[in-house]
């Protein structure tokens, strides 16, 4: 059968394998390993031929294509005590191949929804419209995006610093204050209760002297190694 | 002076360009009883049934809104109303992953579909197509992924339940039959399928997917 | 299968938002001859004068469109008040800011976003989206921000240590080309390439130059 392919016609490598089960009329489920190998490689070295970059996912069920073949190659059962059922090694791909089948209907399916859709037309928004006070309706999305584009104008202003903080650190910061809302002062060594892991006792501490830093917090010792305690600002 | 409820509800319906659930049109209309929405709800679909009239009521995302009926496409085409472009095929797969398996996580899905889904993870996050559900409890805590209120107004879909069920594929099993209903072949020429497809009038069909395979969370809005 | 003229015309008028004057309708109906437009034009201003009718056609500035009757008004008045809102531009940097640098105070946000930002504070207060943690050692002493409960809950994240980071972000959302203009700003629309376009292509292939802030692909939008 003579036939071209195009790589990068198909999805990937599942994509071409259910291909190539399709034209050669095979059993997804008795997969004639050798032979589906062999067309598999064929489309690969003609991807080549033609200077296509063959993606790295292609190679990857090269691999197992071959892998699976070896296996069935060997005598089974060997020096294996109690193999009750020898499963058969093509079994995860045939059911990788018929759940990515589905799927693939399933987004055909979507295709003719898509297009059902196309045809029928809504109302344009009005372009301005009164503030608006009921549910809010928020994308993270949206926010993420906002984010992207206050971080590019930054980048033309290196005076001002956007960079987030690190999220553990102010996560803890923010702990930190709502703690000294409640109460206060805080004693030093409060923060750190004895089962706590080296590495949050690291975050606690960065995010204590990043408050002190920003003058949010103050500390004091009340006499020489007596208890570090820790005030909001307004205090102290 | 006041209106009457049919003509009330068409007002509101018309000023709202997003479909309206049932509780905000009971907000929207607090002086109509429940009935009285479903009544004028049902006689402006009755009315809208006419070949006099280019409206119909869009029933999509648990809401109703206005919107032109499918026949008025070819009166509007020269309209030039622009509107995004039709989701490609890897898009399609992604989302179709997605909205059945969700949540589901980025590694997830790529193991499904075989190759690296970056990039189209992108685009539907851009078109509001899928949004971001929280984190898995596993290493890594990588993003959980579902979809969004537009994905039920794009596809025009009520709730996920609207999903067709997963088909398998008899034709790839028993490769040998010859007449396999067109439908159920795999799809390999790039072309879309005709734009009425049959497959797509599905609804009425929706059985909502059972077993633990499909699970079909609730829109949480 | 195609509607009756009267029916194209209501459709034609319902997917336009500004008049359409003679001309124009008759560009936009070219199968339909100037006595056939006018009789449309007649038939549907007699269906919408029914008591039963939300919408009327509205003649104005030398053209016709459809709008809601005048006595609908009240109905309307409400949907202010229910309608979802999405949040600003300005407040969602604002926001996205306050999210990553917290805690920070609105002279911080000030001098990041180059803008004064009482107002957009304020909504994101009484959105309950921002709390006050505290006050900053600084003449003037300035209340520190940062996200309420409720931001995290919105999103269902557990605590902030989950919202994406840095390279997630970069992952999942391009910025945008320009600052981007109106939420509504009409895009360039390729058609569809062909279907494999922007597979396993990685993120270069699939993304639509800034659509990012369109969350829903409605169609008309």
């Amino acid at each position: 059968m003579v036939y071209q392919v195009r790589l990068e016609q198909f999805e990937g490598p599942l994509d071409l394998l259910l291909h190539l089960i399709r034209i050669h009329e095979v059993d997804i489920a008795d997969i004639p390993i050798a032979r589906i190998t062999e067309e598999y490689f064929r489309v690969l070295t003609e991807m080549q031929d033609l200077d296509l970059a063959v993606a790295g996912e292609f190679l990857v069920m090269a691999a197992t294509l071959v892998y699976i073949k070896s296996k069935m190659l060997l005598p089974a059962a060997e020096g294996e005590e109690a193999t009750i059922e020898e499963e058969d090694p093509r079994r995860p791909l045939v059911q990788a191949l018929l759940e990515y089948q589905r799927f693939k209907t399933a987004a055909g399916d979507l295709a003719g929804f898509e297009e059902r859709r196309r045809r029928i037309f809504g109302r344009v928004a009005p372009l301005e419209e009164a503030p608006a006070r009921g549910p809010l309706e928020l994308s993270l999305f949206d926010l993420l995006a906002a984010f992207q584009d206050v971080l590019k104008r930054a980048a033309r202003r290196p005076d001002v610093e956007v960079t987030p903080r690190p999220f553990r650190v102010r996560e803890r910061m923010v702990e930190l204050l709502e703690r000294l809302a409640r109460e206060r002062p805080l004693g030093f060594l409060g923060l750190f209760p004895a089962d706590a892991d080296r590495r949050t006792v690291i975050v606690t501490f960065i995010a204590l002297l990043e408050l002190l830093r920003q003058g949010v917090v103050r500390v004091r010792q009340a006499s020489p190694f007596g208890e570090i305690l820790i005030y909001p600002l307004e205090e102290a | 002076m006041s209106l009457e409820p049919v003509a009330a509800l068409e007002a509101l319906l018309f000023a709202t360009p997003e479909p309206l659930p049932p509780e905000r049109l009971a907000e929207l209309l607090p002086t109509l009883s429940g009935e009285e929405i479903s009544a004028a709800l049902a006689s402006l679909k009755a009315r809208y049934a006419s070949p006099a009239s280019g409206l119909m009521l869009d029933e999509v995302a648990g809401g109703v809104r206005l919107a032109t009926r499918p026949e008025a496409a070819e009166s509007l085409a020269r309209l030039a109303i622009v509107r995004p472009s039709r989701l490609s095929r890897p898009a399609l797969e992604t989302l179709a992953i997605i909205a059945y398996r969700q949540p589901i996580t980025k590694a997830e899905v790529e193991a499904i579909r075989g190759v690296n889904i970056d990039g189209v993870l992108r685009t539907l996050g851009e078109r509001g197509l899928i949004r971001i559900l929280g984190r898995k409890r596993e290493p890594g805590r990588p993003m959980l992924y579902g979809t969004s209120r537009a994905f039920l107004e794009y596809f025009g879909f009520q709730d996920l339940s609207e999903l067709p069920t997963l088909r398998e594929i008899e034709a790839l099993v028993a490769p040998s039959q010859a007449s396999r209903p067109a439908e159920h072949a795999p799809r390999e020429e790039p072309e879309r399928a005709a734009p009425t497809a049959d497959s797509a009038a599905g609804p009425a069909a929706a059985v909502p997917a059972g077993s633990g395979s499909d699970p079909v969370p609730e829109e949480s809005g």
